[in-house]
């Protein structure tokens, strides 16, 4: 059941990477990134629950924290370039 | 005296940091740059002596034997290195102190000169690849920050490409680290010595050319230098005496360890050093006399000079890399000083074009005198030290056979004395023929010596020291053939690290 | 088992989302559908890493996890919003009401004191 | 917040993220904690105190809970059906509460479920926008906010009287 | 010797510095350490007449077997005598040359010292070396001396010329003696002879280039011309360097080498047709001009090719012919020069079509000349006329292979000679007072005083006394030739040898000599024969374009100032050398696994999101790219197990796109220019050949793998002797702790790069306030000054929640670091994104309201933390950056490990949110700067 | 190494060269950091793959070496590329734009502007006028 949520992980990523690389406004291509980054916290979880290793989490936790600053960040950009 | 070792690369850096919180008051950040540059000049002078006396010296960061730790590694080499470079990062500290100019009042200058001083000095000592690389990267940022300073227009463009190439550098020499650690499992210099023997020939051929490719864009080599003349020269004239004299001297320097230290014999890449030199020396000084600037002819004259001491290395022979390393002395010294006056003739004219200084001979004697001594010395004019210097090349060329190369040498060598040449006609003799850039600064008062005192007065001590090499080459020569033994057999090198 | 399970259906969640961020035709629509991989989808998976793991220093940095994506990611989320509905041309959206309009334009003459 | 909210909250994020309760992570994350907010003080606010409800908290997280299910429903049929319900449109929303916690609790709800979305909100007046996706009945999408505002409004122990105080709203720029 | 070379290097050092106020006396002075020179030598004289030889040796670079080795011995005083004499003579000459009113005489007065010592070196070295070091100051000062005054446009370009010309001979004779010096294993000139093979192609080669260095210095044809350019210089300095001393150099190394080597093949026919050439083509010359200086340097040129004859025949009598002449011409030729300075002082002119007539009071001017003449043309009774007889007599013996011929060719050089020496009388003396005569133009010129024209007259009273009194110097000469040539015979200088063959040729000499004079102008047209010989000017001339074209053309096309085309060319170097160096001893280890499968969608992640950066058009989504390739960067790092490395990479992802934000809100958001579909082909060629060698290069090096890595002993350790169970971290702060502390310093100074380079316009507002201290942390006038960001509610509240929240996360990597992932650089890092809370709440004035502490404080509190903690220990004695632990252990609180290494990370905790801090500082504010 | 690892390696690398090659300052420094990705996959790649090299929770620990290595070289990009915006941001307030210019001093010389030295055309002058027939 896990590689299953790898596979359907993997699957999600691809979506969210279509959408970055296709924009086609900068937002679109936040939410690409976004959702890879969620993405990638998923795989995270996933993987320390596959391996039974909580080595990964504290990653997990940084970017709990940090992958909204980035959004923020561009978001007060998008603001003042549009799109 | 192992303690001694880690010193010149620490207490630039608690320099650094004090100067940083020191911010409110330049005097402040001044006498703690002095004090500490003039600890480090002394720490080097009791360095040197003690390594050539007992030898080579081991210093592991946090008490970890190699492998494990970083080592620092005091041999002739580095001291000798260690020496000079210091020298020179106290006698241009002096000059920028002495020059009245608002750049060097930024109050990050004093912190980011010392982490160069630091880097530099932990190119020389560190004895572990990956160290080198951090060390060359202490001294590059700080180098982007003092050549970007003053943020003009020239600046600006010259530091993208410095900046641009010099990352380049850097990360072929993460991915050159990478494929070392991937075939043999160390980044310890003594330890890489003896795995690297165990390499396929092919590969290891290959690491050694890769490595000099890594180190030949910093060491400016033919065709990796055209960087060099495009930013050295719009930097103020403090800074690059000190790159000019410094930043190359710490490629050539790690270019001649690891192809000494690495590699056996079979698989140094000799001739293509030869041709290498050859065409750096060439290029180089076809360079220098189609420049119609002073701070750009001597930029393109370190590119030649560059390949004088990849020739000595070419030899692999104690004369070849003795003469290289008697060069290196040399040409620290010398392009420092010919850059100091070069900024001094650039304040005294208003400006460093051939075109639009001239006939300075009347009214700026001292400084004729202050630029055409290290100008003949390196065109390897006798009986300055660049003699010595050109002679012990070609001494060390006819005796390994490479007259081709010797040939080319000698013509380059006159083709230097035309290009310095140059600079002294049109700057000291020839009348300027264009009227002065409106918006460059206008010359600045002068006063008897040709400058303040303050930047007058190194500039002088630096000719003095150039003159007592050619003095005390008997010495120095010595100390250099010393050198030269001790690197081509790296065998005490590697005894040295690894005894526990 | 449960743990894996729950794992799998957040998972399944953030496919649907990824799917709704490909497929919707205009961002707002787009970030919708991200919303729903950020909150429920992410959770769930998180829950059911949090009961197959054993360390209990490993469980609470799980939990850690999630309730500071709950308090980061609303605001993030909403600022893109904020960015993309104050951005976008007011005359092309599929909107069937809109009592934003007055703020939009008040901000668009920079009587909110943006600079932008 | 009172300060002495803050270091409980984050002695427990401290105790969560070392994974052990011990007198040595009590006391460093106690000791850290009040560090952090002397070195760090957060902006005073004249806000009338208000005691956070339990229950009203319990409530509030039920409903949210249930509704993140049910729009995470709607919103996999819209994904998932080759059909598009989608009727999108903005609410402006006048929140009887106007308290920057409260604004903020909503909106950031509001964020969590799919479906509505917060676009802007301003504090004088207080009014936050919300986009919603499905807007077939734009009364109902209003019911829906006003009952959150209620839930959350007890949660944190309101209603209480706006406290008009000059420098929120000479800050407030919408 | 040394004692008086450093004398004469001493005192004309002294000059060129202190000597501006003494004036023209600066050159009564500077004759002083000359004079010591000549009295000493006189002293020797009797000692040396006697064939002894002085010498002294001082090493130099014993490793380069350089040593300061000097001798005298005959030869060696001859010329020392000539050169320091006649330097005192025209030392004293040329106070009187230059009026007070002169700039700068102490410079020339002490450079012509400096030039009169190097010459005493070049005649009295007795080391290759050492020979060659003093010719090279030779060469320096005369191209000193040349272009002395610079501000005439000749004299710069004849300077030039001078120093080119004899620096590049120089270079080759420097080559040709290290091969001497290699083949002999000695470098001594007294050793040479003893030691050294005559033949060998070495030996060919180091001679013909040991000749190129002696024709230049000696201004052989074709290398002549930069002689009758350097007329250019003073007269003083013309008469002195350009007939005495410098010229003589070549001739005197050929006369020392000639004996060693006129067995070789190469030596004597070279020597002598160079010589021949010269001596003809420079007595044509002379002929044709008419500036009287010019007819001089022509004849120099002449007679110096005759000297080339002379000594380079290498034969005994040849010898002694050529060392008469060598004194003869020292003297008659400077005398000469002396008087053209006189006239050209006292009439403004030295061409001889406008020279005025001169009175009575002109006699002794007259009477030196006359003499000066008669022995340069050998008429009896001169010294000149002992030489040419001694030539004669040397060569009727047929002594070797074409002597007929060269016989022939010196008797005809030799009547051009009498020719342009009666040109010279005539031309300076008789023919204006002729034209007097006819047209009445008389000018009374004021006579010269007896200072002026004393050294010229002495130099004339030598020429006869030494040709009447002969006997003074047969013992001098004797020593001199038998110090070249053990073999020679002794000389015995005659005025009179008889009725016999030489007189005859003698006679002819004259009259031939007395015809072309006269006929002058009628066989003005034979002579053009001199001009259409390809002239050593215009080859000089084109070499110098044909060097500064080439130059420029070649600088042109490789230095071509665009950064692409260096990158390009660095990168395809980097690629294609090791590559192809590999390629030659190939040996290709065989296939690796094709990979996991866990890895295939991160493999596709980058390389998909790399693509997309590439491929895009618009900055900023460029930037997003490469925030998802550092994500799956990430994503890879924890495939590969690399906790610590996914953390930063995801923290230093997310600041790298808070930054690329802050910097490209400013750029314009579409890259505009596409470049043309060859530069794109270029590019892709050269990126292929990178992509290639990488891969090849990373399954060769893998494959390569056969040691253990050290890493082994540091996951063995880590626990043991690091007391940290995260190994990676423990190498950080403990095993590679410096690498750490070059890292944040790195870091620091890079930060101070970006604020320095951000805020160059705000510096100068600063510098009126408070003198560009970094502005302190609470600055409530900033926000007046910088535009309100607007506030949202809920981004503002949700801020005053997080930040401590992120805060407190930062110290829990911080401390947990040693033992889990974690650490200083992501804590700090993390600590740094709670001020990008911040900065998106409100803009910079809420950075800097919360900050508390100005941005440098905590980078530089950072950075000595660290710093202080490596050096600390060497305080104590141990190894830098030695890390210290105890175990303390407390109630209630169990055992608690306090280790300096968390200190150590405290430091680059503190750097790292100091340079987070620093990066807002530098691109935060909104205002956008006014140009500068 | 596997060939899939050195194949992604070697596309960064020839990605990264590809923006390098470019003019303007943004794509160059994006193409580093692609370049520097390559360096870190290889580096890392470099050592044996495993579990977190963290002592007591696996037996099979992954080289740490090499990440502590990349490690500093990722944080040193940053600092580096952090400075090469700020050069990118002064660019633009000079030039309002980030294109990396040419040299003016090499295209001068390229461009063939005389040498302002009046070395030669002096010599050309004073040696004709030297020899003047009579
Ligand atoms: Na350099
Ligand atoms: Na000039």
């Amino acid at each position: 059941m896990t590689q299953a949520a790898f596979v359907v992980l993997a699957l999600a990523g691809a979506c969210f990477a279509y959408r970055l690389s296709r924009g086609p406004s900068l937002a679109d291509r936040v939410i690409g990134l976004n959702g890879f980054l969620l993405v990638g916290m998923g795989a995270l979880a996933v993987h320390a629950a596959h391996t039974g290793i909580g080595s990964f989490l504290p990653a997990l936790v940084a970017l709990a924290l940090v992958g909204p600053i980035s959004n923020g960040m561009i978001a007060r950009f998008i603001e003042r370039l549009g799109g | 005296m192992s303690w001694l070792v880690p010193v010149p690369i620490v207490l630039p850096l608690v320099g650094a940091a004090l100067s940083i919180l020191a911010g409110r008051s330049r005097v402040a950040q001044r006498v703690i740059s002095l004090v500490i540059l003039t600890t480090v000049v002394a720490a080097s002078v009791a360095l040197i002596i003690v390594v050539d006396r007992d030898g080579t010296i081991v210093s592991n960061a946090g008490g970890w034997a190699a492998p494990l730790g970083i080592s620092l590694v005091a041999d002739r080499f580095a001291a000798v290195m260690l020496l000079v470079a210091s020298a020179m990062l106290l006698v241009v500290l002096i000059y920028a102190i002495g020059e009245p100019g608002a750049e060097r009042n930024h109050v990050g200058f004093q912190s980011v000169y010392l982490v160069l001083a630091a880097g530099v000095n932990a190119s020389f000592l560190t004895g572990d690849l990956f160290n080198l690389f951090v060390a060359f990267e202490m001294m590059l940022t700080a180098s982007y920050v003092l050549l970007t300073l003053g943020g003009g227009r020239e600046q600006v463009r010259a530091g993208m490409t410095y900046v641009v190439i010099s990352l380049l550098a850097s990360t072929l020499f993460v991915t050159t680290l990478a494929l070392l650690y991937s075939a043999t499992g160390t980044v310890n210099m003594a330890d890489l010595a003896v795995r690297i023997a165990d390499l396929p020939p092919g590969v290891r051929s290959a690491f050694a050319v890769l490595l000099l490719v890594v180190f030949g864009i910093k060491a400016a080599l033919f065709p990796l230098f055209f960087w060099l003349p495009d930013s050295y020269p719009t930097a103020p004239s403090p800074i690059t005496a000190v790159f000019a004299g410094l930043l190359t001297k710490v490629g050539i320097y790690a270019i001649i360890r690891t192809q000494t230290l690495f590699f056996p014999v079979d698989s140094r890449p000799a001739t293509l050093l030869l041709i290498i030199a050859g065409a750096t020396m060439i290029f180089g000084v076809l360079g220098a006399i189609a420049q119609n600037d002073v701070k750009r002819i001597l930029s393109f004259t370190i590119v030649s000079q560059i390949g004088y001491m990849v020739m000595g290395l070419g030899f692999f022979t104690v004369a070849g890399v003795a003469a290289a390393v008697f060069s290196m002395i040399h040409h620290i010294v010398v392009k420092t000083t010919l850059f100091l006056s070069g900024g001094l003739i650039e304040r005294a004219g208003g400006s460093s074009r051939l075109t639009r200084v001239g006939a300075m001979m009347r009214d700026a004697p001292v400084l004729a005198v202050l630029f055409l001594l290290p100008a003949l010395s390196l065109a390897g004019i006798p009986p300055f030290s660049g003699f010595i210097s050109k002679f012990a090349l070609v001494d060390a060329g006819f005796a390994s056979r490479e007259y081709a190369i010797v040939a080319v040498g000698l013509v380059v060598s006159l083709l230097t004395l035309l290009s310095m040449i140059r600079i002294w006609a049109g700057v000291f003799w020839n009348p300027a023929e264009e009227p002065q850039d409106p918006v460059a600064s206008a010359p600045a008062a002068t006063g008897r010596l040709g400058g303040p005192v303050f930047m007058v007065v190194p500039t002088a001590f630096l000719v003095a020291c150039s003159i007592a090499i050619a003095v005390a080459a008997g010495p120095i020569y010595a100390f250099s053939e010393r050198t030269a033994a001790d690197l081509l057999d790296p065998r005490a090198y590697i005894q040295a690290v690894n005894a526990r | 088992m449960i743990g894996e399970l729950l794992t799998l259906i957040g998972s399944i969640l953030v496919l649907i989302s990824a799917l709704g961020v490909v497929r919707f035709a205009d961002p707002l629509a787009r970030m919708h559908a991200l919303a729903k991989a950020s909150t429920l989808g992410l959770l769930l998976i998180l829950v059911g890493a949090a009961i197959n793991l054993s360390d209990m220093n490993d469980i609470t940095s799980v939990a850690l996890a999630g309730i500071l994506h709950i308090l980061t990611s609303p605001p993030a989320s909403n600022m893109v919003s904020r960015a993309i509905y104050l951005e976008r041309d007011a005359t092309h959206t599929n909107d069937v009401i809109d009592e934003g309009a007055v703020t939009l334009a008040r901000y668009r003459a920079g009587g909110s004191g943006s600079s932008a | 917040m009172r300060s002495t909210t803050r270091i409980v909250w984050l002695l427990v994020f401290w105790l969560l993220a070392w994974g052990e309760i011990s007198a040595a992570n009590v006391a460093s994350g106690l000791l850290l904690g009040t560090a952090l907010l002397v070195a760090f003080p957060p902006r005073r606010r004249p806000t009338r105190a208000r005691r956070v409800s339990a229950l009203g908290t319990a409530r509030l997280i039920v409903y949210v809970i249930g509704q993140l299910v049910t729009s995470n429903l709607v919103m996999a049929r819209e994904i998932l059906s080759p059909h598009s319900r989608i009727r999108s449109g903005v609410l402006a929303y006048q929140v009887r509460d106007a308290s920057d916690e409260v604004l903020t609790l909503i909106a950031n709800i509001i964020a969590l479920t799919p479906g509505a979305m917060t676009v802007e909100a301003s504090r004088t007046p207080a009014v936050i926008y919300v986009h919603f996706l499905f807007l077939h009945d734009v009364d109902e999408a209003r019911r829906g906010i006003a009952r959150l505002e209620r839930l959350v409004v007890a949660a944190l122990g309101g209603p209480s009287p706006i406290p008009v105080d000059a420098s929120t709203s000479k800050e407030g720029s919408t | 010797m040394l004692v008086i070379l450093a004398a004469f290097a001493v005192a004309g050092l002294l000059l060129v510095v202190l000597g501006r106020r003494l004036g023209p006396a600066a050159f009564l002075v500077a004759a002083i350490v000359p004079a010591i020179s000549v009295v000493w030598t006189c002293a020797q004289l009797g000692a040396v007449s006697n064939g002894e030889v002085l010498s002294e040796h001082t090493s130099w670079v014993g490793g380069l077997g350089l040593s300061l080795d000097f001798r005298l011995d005959a030869m060696a005083a001859t010329m020392t005598l000539i050169v320091s004499g006649i330097g005192v003579l025209t030392l004293v000459y040329a106070s009187r040359y230059f009026t007070a009113d002169t700039p700068d005489l102490g410079r020339l007065a002490g450079l012509l010292v400096l030039f009169a010592g190097a010459m005493v070196g070049v005649v009295q070295a007795d080391h290759l070396l050492v020979l060659y070091t003093c010719w090279e100051i030779t060469s320096v000062t005369s191209y000193l001396l040349i272009g002395n005054r610079y501000t005439d446009a000749n004299a710069r370009a004849a300077a030039l010329q001078a120093l080119l010309i004899t620096g590049a001979g120089g270079l080759a004779m420097l080559g040709g003696f290290v091969l001497l010096g290699h083949s002999a294993g000695t470098y001594r000139l007294s050793e040479l002879a003893a030691k050294v093979p005559t033949s060998g192609p070495t030996i060919t080669i180091a001679l013909v280039l040991v000749l190129l260095g002696a024709f230049t210095k000696s201004a052989q044809y074709p290398f002549h011309a930069w002689l009758p350019a350097a007329m250019a210089a003073p007269t003083p300095v013309s008469a002195y360097l350009h007939s005495a001393a410098m010229v003589k150099a070549g001739v005197y190394l050929v006369a020392r080498l000639s004996p060693i080597f006129a067995g070789a093949a190469v030596w004597r026919p070279s020597v002598l047709a160079v010589g021949i050439v010269t001596m003809v083509v420079g007595g044509l010359r002379a002929l044709r001009q008419q500036d009287l200086k010019l007819l001089l340097a022509f004849g120099t040129v002449s007679q110096l090719g005759f000297m080339m004859v002379l000594f380079g025949a290498g034969t005994p009598a040849m010898t002694t012919a050529g060392w008469i002449l060598l004194v003869a011409h020292a003297m008659f030729k400077a005398a000469l020069f002396m008087v053209v300075g006189i006239l050209d002082r006292a009439t403004g002119t030295r061409d001889l079509r406008y020279l005025p007539a001169l009175d009575r009071r002109w006699r002794w001017v007259e009477v030196a000349t006359v003499i000066s003449v008669a022995s340069m043309a050998g008429l009896p009774l001169a010294l000149g006329f002992i030489a040419k007889e001694a030539t004669y007599e040397a060569l009727i013996d047929r002594p070797f292979a074409g002597s007929a011929f060269v016989a022939a060719v010196v008797v005809s050089g030799s009547m051009l000679t009498v020719a342009y020496a009666i040109r010279f009388w005539w031309g300076a003396f008789v023919a204006p007072r002729r034209r007097v005569k006819t047209h009445l133009t008389a000018v009374a010129t004021p006579a010269p005083g007896l200072l002026f024209v004393g050294p010229a007259l002495c130099l004339a009273a030598a020429s006869i006394v030494l040709g009447v009194a002969l006997a003074l110097a047969d013992r001098l000469g004797t020593a001199a030739v038998r110090s070249l040539d053990p073999s020679a015979a002794p000389v015995h200088l005659a005025l009179w040898h008889g009725l016999s063959a030489p007189l005859a040729l003698s006679a002819i000499t004259v009259a031939g000599g007395l015809i072309l004079a006269i006929t002058d102008r009628s066989i003005q047209r034979v002579l053009l024969v001199g001009s259409t010989l390809p002239k050593g000017e215009a080859v000089y001339l084109s070499l110098l374009r044909a060097v500064g074209a080439t130059s420029r053309r070649v600088t042109g096309i490789v230095q071509n100032g665009s950064l692409p085309i260096y990158s390009g060319v660095i990168l395809a170097t980097a690629a294609i050398l090791p590559t192809a160096t590999m390629l030659q001893k190939w040996h290709w280890p065989g296939w690796p696994s094709i990979g996991a499968l866990d890895d295939a969608p991160i493999a596709a992640a980058l390389v998909v999101s790399a693509l997309g950066a590439a491929s895009i058009r618009r900055r900023f989504s460029a930037a997003l790219f490469l925030g998802a390739t550092g994500y799956a960067m990430a994503g890879l790092f924890v495939v590969y197990g690399a906790p610590d490395l996914a953390l930063t990479q995801v923290t230093v992802e997310t600041l790298s796109t808070v930054v690329f934000v802050l910097v490209l809100r400013r750029l314009p958001d579409r890259f505009e220019r596409q470049s043309s579909l060859q530069r794109r082909a270029v590019r892709l060629g050269i990126a292929g050949i990178v992509g290639v060698s990488v891969f090849v290069f990373a399954i060769v090096a893998a494959a390569s793998r056969t040691a253990t890595p050290v890493s082994e002993e540091m996951i063995s350790r880590s626990v043991p002797d690091g007391h940290g169970r995260n190994v990676v971290n423990v190498i950080l702060v403990d095993f590679r702790g410096l690498d750490t502390l070059g890292e944040i310093t790195v870091l620091a100074a890079a930060s101070i790069g970006a604020v320095a380079l951000a805020r160059v316009g705000h510096r100068a507002a600063a510098e009126r306030g408070e003198r560009d201290a970094p502005r302190p942390a609470v600055d409530h006038t900033a926000s007046s000054s910088h535009t309100v960001v607007p506030r949202i509610v809920f981004v503002d509240v949700s801020v005053q929640v997080i930040f401590h929240v992120v805060l407190m996360a930062s110290l829990w990597l911080l401390f947990a670091g040693h033992n889990q992932p974690g650490g200083g650089f992501v804590g700090g890092l993390l600590a740094g994104s709670a001020f990008a809370l911040r900065y998106i709440a409100g803009g910079m004035a809420e950075v800097r309201r919360h900050a508390r502490f100005r941005p440098w404080t905590v980078l530089g509190a950072g950075l000595l933390l660290a710093a202080a903690m490596a050096a600390f220990p060497i305080v104590r004695g141990g190894a830098v950056l030695d890390v210290a632990s105890k175990s303390v252990t407390l109630p209630a609180f169990g055992t608690i490990a306090m280790s300096t290494a968390i200190v150590f990370d405290i430091g680059v905790y503190l750097t790292v949110v100091g340079v987070v801090l620093m990066a807002f500082e530098a691109f935060g504010d909104e205002r956008e700067e006014v140009r500068a | 190494m596997t060939v899939l690892l050195a194949a992604t390696a070697a596309a960064l690398f020839a990605i990264g060269t590809y923006l390098v090659l470019q003019r303007k300052l943004s794509r160059i420094i994006i193409g580093i950091g692609l370049m520097t990705h390559g360096a870190n996959v290889l580096l890392i790649t470099s050592g044996r793959r495993g579990d977190a090299p963290i002592i007591g929770e696996s037996n099979s620990l992954s080289d740490p070496l090499p990440q502590a290595l990349a490690l500093t070289a990722i944080v040193i990009t940053f600092a580096v590329t952090t400075l090469l915006l700020a050069l990118a941001y002064r660019s633009w307030l000079l030039t309002h734009d980030d294109e990396v210019e040419d040299d003016v001093g090499d295209r001068a010389v390229a461009r063939g502007l005389p040498l302002a030295e009046d070395e030669e055309n002096t010599l050309t002058t004073s040696s004709t006028s030297r020899d003047s027939a009579p």
